[in-house]
């Protein structure tokens, strides 16, 4: 008996067709993984099934426990014990914590809000999820990983029957991962079925039943975890055989390009240091990781090196051997410094411009003379780096909203390439990216480091790092309490001070 | 353990300081110190009679920027409200006086007319997916062209002397006391009602001598305001419409779901939509009140005009606008309360009385105006930031 | 539960010192001519010994009740009010007699209430005089009127008076009115463009033009410019504004009705003066307003064109002579 | 190779088309009808001489709406722009007038005095982070009663002809011949240069007979207008204004950095500082340019009425608004080109210009201009959905 089936499902976009007759069974009490590169069409699917495209929008049938079914909207959905948690945060920022919980389902008599109750329950199932924070706090002033426990708890608070976790890691440190991987076995142990997206493997790996993988719009194959592997996945993911995941390379590191010394950061409201007393180098040619656990302050860190962040700094900064005092990012950009940020939709990309547009935004004096700028040298750079990053897409004139999240990431890594930048700082720069996409990246940075690029990669994904850093550094509250180089680093020691751990 | 302390420290905070967000205590400031500079330049300023004078020339800016709040924190703008106060207005005279209707038939068809108007420019704004801004300025054009066709440009006098009152009358003293002992012991009663629910839910609550004080400092307020009133005439008909609507609707904004809804509507549209919550009934909605509000300060401003004139309402969306956003409603939806707006109106009209008290020169008026609405919103964004700093 | 306001007893609200306060409750100072009405009434009202307290609402009926109720809080003795409606200021009158205030209505009527006192000039007459003017110099032909704010009543009273006097000559035949808009706001630029409009559909052919008042006299003037007319086809105005007197003298402009304003300026304040010391005043006629029969003063206007100009508006010394004849070379400045 | 490929084929397409986008090609049908239905109502309507008044008339709208389309993109708004074209058109009066300065200067001291209000109104918007709403509205009171101030509310007239000449000049036939000339020449040369260095690039471009039948009738489109002017009393003076301004900040928008900055700040403000964008100083220019563009249309007013009177440009930031609306500028930012907001000011003028030739009563005017606006962004939101669905 399934709990769901979704059969021969098509939907089509303008000029894409997301689906094309997908079939996807999920048996009650089972953890299900849905594979696939980015763009394949898993949020989709998703979409669907939670009643966000109504019934009549797409072709196809869809069956709860063997009833047929057909939503017209959310709220049917969720009456038919459906629950989702999307892969995009979709939180009110300037309301509470409980209130984003119970978002269209509080507490009420005669549409008269029972806050207390409302309170109360939000707060058992934060407590669920693992953070000890108050209900009444407004989401704004959380942390992204904070935000999406919050998005876990909102849809567990739902209880339903069948589960969808659209890439609900992403944003997590490995010790909430583990949270959320005992929340999820004790749901299936509840008879739950949880539909699980990840680009994770391991994760998947550890986690699921069956795993269904999807390309191009297609359901490929449905495999149980028992009977598989991770390279036959991920075969079956991108078509081909992947050997290696991360492109290690050895290399020989040059002159340094940045110097930290002593440097302090201020948060930008409370009267206290995110950053304290960091001494760091990267050099020309090499690849330093940054670990920590969120909240480690790497990202102001980054941020502020960039001139980008509101609170103050304090301490020294050498760009290849001069002081820099860098107040704005047009100061950081004049000392060579580019920055991709870990949240590429609010801070990369303007997402209604065009691939063209993206690409040049931050390099548009080197192409313009008197301010005018040379179209054909937008076009020329502009398709030099969709070729060289094989960045899909349709056209140069192509909105990038409409691009996967991969293919985004290229677009933000084309307009800080052509910056030409002495030291590239990467915060997450493969969050939620499939496999594929994540291998092209891997290459590029070292592509970059064999040109002489100093490259600072942040990073909450401990493979990675192992497996692209040269050096480590390793962050905790604020500070650098550790670096390892590629030969010593190990998952233990990284973690071990990571969390302060003897 | 640790957790629970942080959250009863932070509701203990909050206990102290009520519900009232800290950008509306910057503007009672403001309002005070208004009140004692004009006080202080002329003496007639804050006599009973002219405090009375204030409550009710406020009262019709009032009415209109409590559905103005709504519609912007879900992210929208209304410009037509002024266009439909004169219609409302002008369709009130001619069912009144051309008709010879009795004052309730008026009432009545003319709120409805108000409900249909706003029902129809929220259709197109929620279902049509126009944006409000160009609904509206339609809108406006629109029922300012109605009313010229409908009164064929004349202005209708009324001398039905009930709906005259609604605009000009006062409650006898005595009334005065018995509304305001209502409304202290209503206060007192959901004050420890909600005391007991925290308690049963196992929340800290703040401490009763605290609680009391606080209780106390509001029901000498609403006693002073009450006694105040008395002193000259009693309290005017139309500052009770605006109490009682700014209730209602602060009511619905904090407590609920509808209200609570059109918050998250302003604050993040996606999320407001994936949390199954129907955005276009609720914006239509909002129209709907504020074409309903509109056509209650039209038979206030009727009323009191004893006439409905040709250009009755005319620019009053922006003083509706100026009020909510001194008051601290951010135009980029989202946030605001009713509360706030209120208090911006009164700031607004508290200037204009003053300043022609003081028989300013008109060209002065308008740029004292000016420059205090741009001054207003600069300190609180000022301060705000330099709380975060 | 209720009262209407009129029993309440106040306190008295007449300031204790013997000073005589007038309040002036004016419609808007927004046009030039309002700008004199107050000077020239604050003077006045000083000469003689009195204060005041003048108040103007830029055309909002809310707002000018607002400022009377504050005028009577602040005791005055006489309400002196200039209504930008006509209706709606009625419930000025009744605020201000509840306090035993009387009110003398100025330059135009407040319908429908117990007004003490109406100085003016009839506006239906306004109307008329213009259209008598310019039908004197072009008695046939094609007609154009442009109108003032189609949202002001005085709007409709000037065109009701100018159609009193065209529309018999229409049926007669001998003039046809081709083109009548009001222009929003009164504004000019939007009489400007009516009056391009106008003469772009009839081909130029219009012989005659009725402007109501001098600014979109003016717009109709520019228009007229434009196609070689200016001065060859009369258009009337209002207001005797320094602008129009200029456009007379050099004749372009045919006519203006100057309401002397000092003339009203000066009785209004005399009666407000008088009334408040308990004087009994003359008046020579009655008008009715719709409830009762006013005492009314009422001031004729006068038509000014090139040939009255120096014994009008500069004798009265409303404008100086230099500056009407500014444009014009001084050999032919006429000898005061 | 395969995104090489449908790269060159959309350029292709866009080479049929021109860079005028879609919205604005509806817009355009929408003016055609327009145009139609009055001129078969009304005879004179399509006259050439008529459509000389139309292209007059439009002008100080469109050049409002030029700076406007700019500040909507950036996600702003300006709603002082009518209290400056009021301000400066004063200023310009009295240096004419009471201080008898040269035309030459008052345009000088006119054009600084729009800038500088404009400066100081960008820099609370921009280094303030006061809302453009607010500054403006606040701006819209403060200039309005400056206005009153220094005219004493009087009306002033302009006597110097070359000032009059600004607003109600024409050029002579000769004269408008060679600006056609001059025009079409620097269009083949331009696109001729342009097809050169697209090659050079290694780029596709279109076939030459398409480019050369495209760049035909463009010449032809402006030959006609000439004609048409000519045949009449000449191209007006005001319409070259309009004509000039937009075709500098259309290339300001489109060709350099200053307006990729500014479409990218209303795009994504965020993303943009973190690409080195200066905001602020962006965003204070664009305020620069709309006082900068009030004042040009101050002195187009004022010479065209050959006097400034204290009502001037009331209201005249709603149309301004409403033109770029109407030819496709999101109020959410980020979208919106100059060529569809002189479109939208050419429909709206029409409208005017048709509704008074017909002499449609005013109240009926009104009814027509408000539900026009609404219709016609609701047909482009409407067949932008069935695009996408
Ligand atoms: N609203 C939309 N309009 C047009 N195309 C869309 C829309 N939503 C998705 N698509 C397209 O449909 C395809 C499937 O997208 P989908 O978001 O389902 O991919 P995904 O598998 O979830 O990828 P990722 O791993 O990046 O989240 C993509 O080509 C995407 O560009
Ligand atoms: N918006 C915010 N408001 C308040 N505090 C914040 C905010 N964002 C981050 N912080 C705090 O700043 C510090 C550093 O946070 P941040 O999450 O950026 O670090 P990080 O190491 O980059 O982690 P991540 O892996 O999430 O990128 C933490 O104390 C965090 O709680
Ligand atoms: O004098 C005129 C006045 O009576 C009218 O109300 O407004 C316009 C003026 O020109
Ligand atoms: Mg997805
Ligand atoms: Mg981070």
């Amino acid at each position: 008996m399934y709990a769901l089936e979704m059969m021969n499902i098509t939907k089509e976009f303008p000029g894409v067709k997301a689906l094309d007759r997908v079939s996807f069974k999920v048996k009650k009490g089972e953890i299900h993984a849905l594979c696939g590169e980015n763009g394949a069409g898993k949020s989709t699917l998703m979409k669907v099934l939670s009643g966000l495209y109504p019934a009549g929008t797409y072709d196809g049938e869809i069956r709860i426990d063997g009833k047929p079914v057909s939503f017209r909207n959310i709220v049917d959905a969720e009456r038919a014990g459906i629950a989702i948690i999307h892969q995009e945060l979709a939180l009110v920022k300037e309301m509470t914590v409980g209130e984003n919980i119970f978002l269209g389902r509080e507490p009420r008599k005669f549409g008269v809000i029972q806050w207390d109750q409302l309170y109360y329950e939000a707060e058992t199932w934060l407590k669920k999820v693992g953070l000890t924070i108050s209900p009444r706090t407004k989401i704004h002033s959380l942390g992204i990983g904070q935000q999406q426990l919050v998005e876990i708890a909102k849809a567990l608070a739902k209880q339903a029957n069948i589960l969808i976790l659209d890439e609900p890691t992403a944003a997590l440190t490995e010790s909430e991962v583990e949270i959320l991987m005992g929340i999820l076995e004790q749901l299936r142990a509840q008879g739950v079925a949880c539909i699980y997206i990840s680009h994770k493997m391991p994760e998947v790996f550890r986690l699921a039943d069956s795993i269904t993988v999807l390309r191009d719009g297609k359901s490929i194959a449905t495999l149980s975890r028992a009977e598989t592997n991770e390279d036959e996945v991920v075969a079956l993911m991108v078509g081909r055989e992947l050997t290696e995941r991360y492109p290690y390379v050895k290399k020989t590191p040059r002159h340094v390009v940045l110097e930290v010394k002593n440097y302090s950061v201020w948060h930008k409201e409370k009267p206290m240091k995110v950053n304290d007393g960091i001494h760091m180098t990267v050099r020309a040619g090499e690849i330093v990781g940054i670990a920590g656990l969120m909240g480690a302050g790497r990202t102001e860190l980054a941020m502020s090196l960039f001139g980008a962040y509101e609170g103050k700094a304090e301490g020294e900064v050498w760009m290849e051997g001069k002081q820099v005092h860098i107040r704005s990012v047009q100061d950081a950009i004049r000392s060579g410094i580019a920055l991709v940020t870990e949240d590429r939709k609010r801070l990369g990309l303007v997402l209604g411009m065009d691939v063209k547009t993206n690409t040049t935004l931050a390099s548009l004096k080197n192409i313009s003379r008197l301010q005018v700028i040379n179209q054909n040298e937008e076009l020329k750079w502009s398709q030099k780096y969709v070729d060289e990053l094989k960045t899909k897409t349709a056209s140069l004139e192509t909105a990038v909203g409409t691009l996967s999240g991969g293919n985004q990431q290229k677009v933000v890594l084309a307009k800080w390439l052509m910056a030409k930048p002495k030291l590239l700082i990467l915060d997450e720069p493969t969050r939620g990216i499939d496999v594929g996409a994540k291998y092209e990246i891997y290459h590029l940075m070292n592509q970059l480091a064999e040109e002489g690029v100093a490259i600072m990669m942040i990073s909450s994904e401990l493979p990675e790092i192992l497996g692209m850093s040269d050096r480590i550094y390793v962050m905790r509250e604020g500070r650098i309490v550790k670096e390892l180089s590629h030969d010593e680093a190990t998952q233990e020691n990284i973690m071990m001070a990571a969390t302060g751990g003897e | 353990m640790e957790v629970k302390a942080v959250i009863e420290q932070q509701q203990k905070k909050k206990n102290i300081f009520g519900k009232v967000d800290i950008r509306a205590y910057t503007m009672i400031g403001a309002l005070i110190a208004i009140w004692i500079f004009f006080g202080m330049l002329n003496e007639t300023f804050l006599s009973a009679r002219n405090l009375s004078n204030l409550f009710t020339q406020m009262s019709v800016t009032a009415i209109l920027a409590i559905g103005m709040v709504l519609v912007i924190v879900a992210g929208h703008i209304d410009l037509s409200v002024g266009s439909i106060v004169g219609l409302t207005g002008g369709i009130a005279a001619i069912l009144s006086n051309w008709m010879g209707m009795p004052t309730s038939v008026v009432i009545i068809c003319t709120l409805l007319a108000g409900a249909l108007v706003g029902f129809v420019q929220g259709w197109l704004v929620a279902y049509r997916a126009i944006p409000a801004f160009i609904v509206t300025l339609g809108g406006m054009m629109i029922f300012r062209g109605a009313l010229m066709g409908i009164t064929k440009s004349t202005t209708i006098p009324i001398f039905d002397a009930q709906f005259i009152a609604l605009g000009s009358a006062y409650f006898t003293n005595a009334f005065g006391i018995v509304l305001a002992v209502i409304a202290i012991v209503s206060l007192f009663v959901s004050t420890f009602r909600k005391r007991k629910s925290r308690q049963q839910y196992g929340f800290t609550v703040s401490p009763l001598p605290i609680e009391i004080a606080k209780l106390l400092v509001i029901s000498v307020l609403i006693l002073l305001f009450v006694l105040t009133m008395n002193s000259y005439k009693g309290i005017p008909f139309p500052i009770i419409f605006v109490i009682a609507l700014a209730l209602i609707f602060s009511f619905i904004a904090t407590k609920t779901t509808f209200g609570r809804h059109v918050y998250a509507i302003g604050g993040n549209v996606e999320a407001a939509r994936l949390s199954g919550i129907n955005i276009q009934r609720h914006t239509m909605m909002l129209f709907v009140f504020t074409g309903l509000l509109s056509a209650i300060a039209a038979l206030v401003l009727t009323a009191r005009l004893s006439s409905a004139t040709i250009s009755a309402g005319q620019m009053y969306e922006l003083d509706a606008i100026a009020a909510c956003v001194i008051g601290g409603t951010s135009l980029m939806g989202g946030s605001g309360t009713i509360i706030g707006a209120m208090i911006g109106a009164m700031v607004m009209t508290s200037l204009d009385n003053g300043m022609s008290l003081l028989g300013m020169e008109t060209f002065w008026q308008y740029i004292v105006k000016g420059s205090i609405l741009i001054l207003a919103v600069w300190i609180d964004i000022a301060s705000r930031k330099r709380k975060v700093n | 539960v209720v009262s209407s306001g009129n029993e309440g007893g106040s306190e008295s609200s007449k300031k204790d010192d013997d000073k005589i306060v007038i309040g002036f409750s004016m419609d808007t100072l927004k046009e030039e001519r309002w700008q004199r009405d107050k000077e020239l009434f604050e003077a006045k009202v000083k000469e003689l010994g009195a204060e005041v307290k003048t108040l103007a609402a830029n055309g909002d009926d809310a707002a000018q009740l607002s400022q009377a109720e504050q005028l009577i809080s602040e005791g005055v003795d006489v309400l002196v009010v200039v209504p930008h409606n006509a209706e709606a200021s009625a419930a000025i009158v009744e605020k201000a007699h509840k306090e035993g205030i009387p009110v003398i209505s100025y330059d135009r009527l407040i319908k429908n209430a117990e007004v003490d006192y109406y100085v003016s000039f009839d506006n239906v007459r306004v109307g008329e005089m213009q259209a008598q003017a310019i039908v004197e110099k072009a008695p046939k032909g094609n007609y154009v009127y442009i109108g003032g704010a189609d949202t002001d009543n005085n709007a409709h009273l000037f065109r009701q008076g100018a159609m009193n006097v065209l529309k018999p000559l229409e049926e007669k035949g001998d003039i046809k009115i081709v083109y009548d808009q009001f222009s929003k706001d009164w504004k000019p630029e939007e009489a400007l463009k009516n009056m391009e409009n106008a003469l772009t559909a009839n081909n130029n052919n219009i012989q005659a033009v009725v402007a109501a008042n001098d600014g979109t006299a003016g717009g109709v003037i520019q228009a007229l410019a434009a196609q070689g007319l200016a001065g060859k086809v009369p258009v009337s105005g209002q207001d005797a504004e320094l602008a129009a007197l200029q456009r007379i003298v050099e004749g372009t402009q045919t006519m203006t009705v100057y309401k002397p304003i000092k003339a009203i300026a000066t009785k209004a304040a005399e009666m407000a003066v008088a009334l408040a010391k308990g004087e009994k005043i003359e008046t020579n006629q009655t008008v009715s307003n719709g409830k009762i029969d006013v005492p009314s003063v009422l001031l004729d206007p006068i038509a000014v064109t090139k040939d009255n100009v120096l014994d009008t508006v500069i004798k009265d010394g409303y404008h100086k002579l230099e500056d009407v004849f500014k444009n014009v070379p001084k050999d032919q400045w006429p000898k005061q």
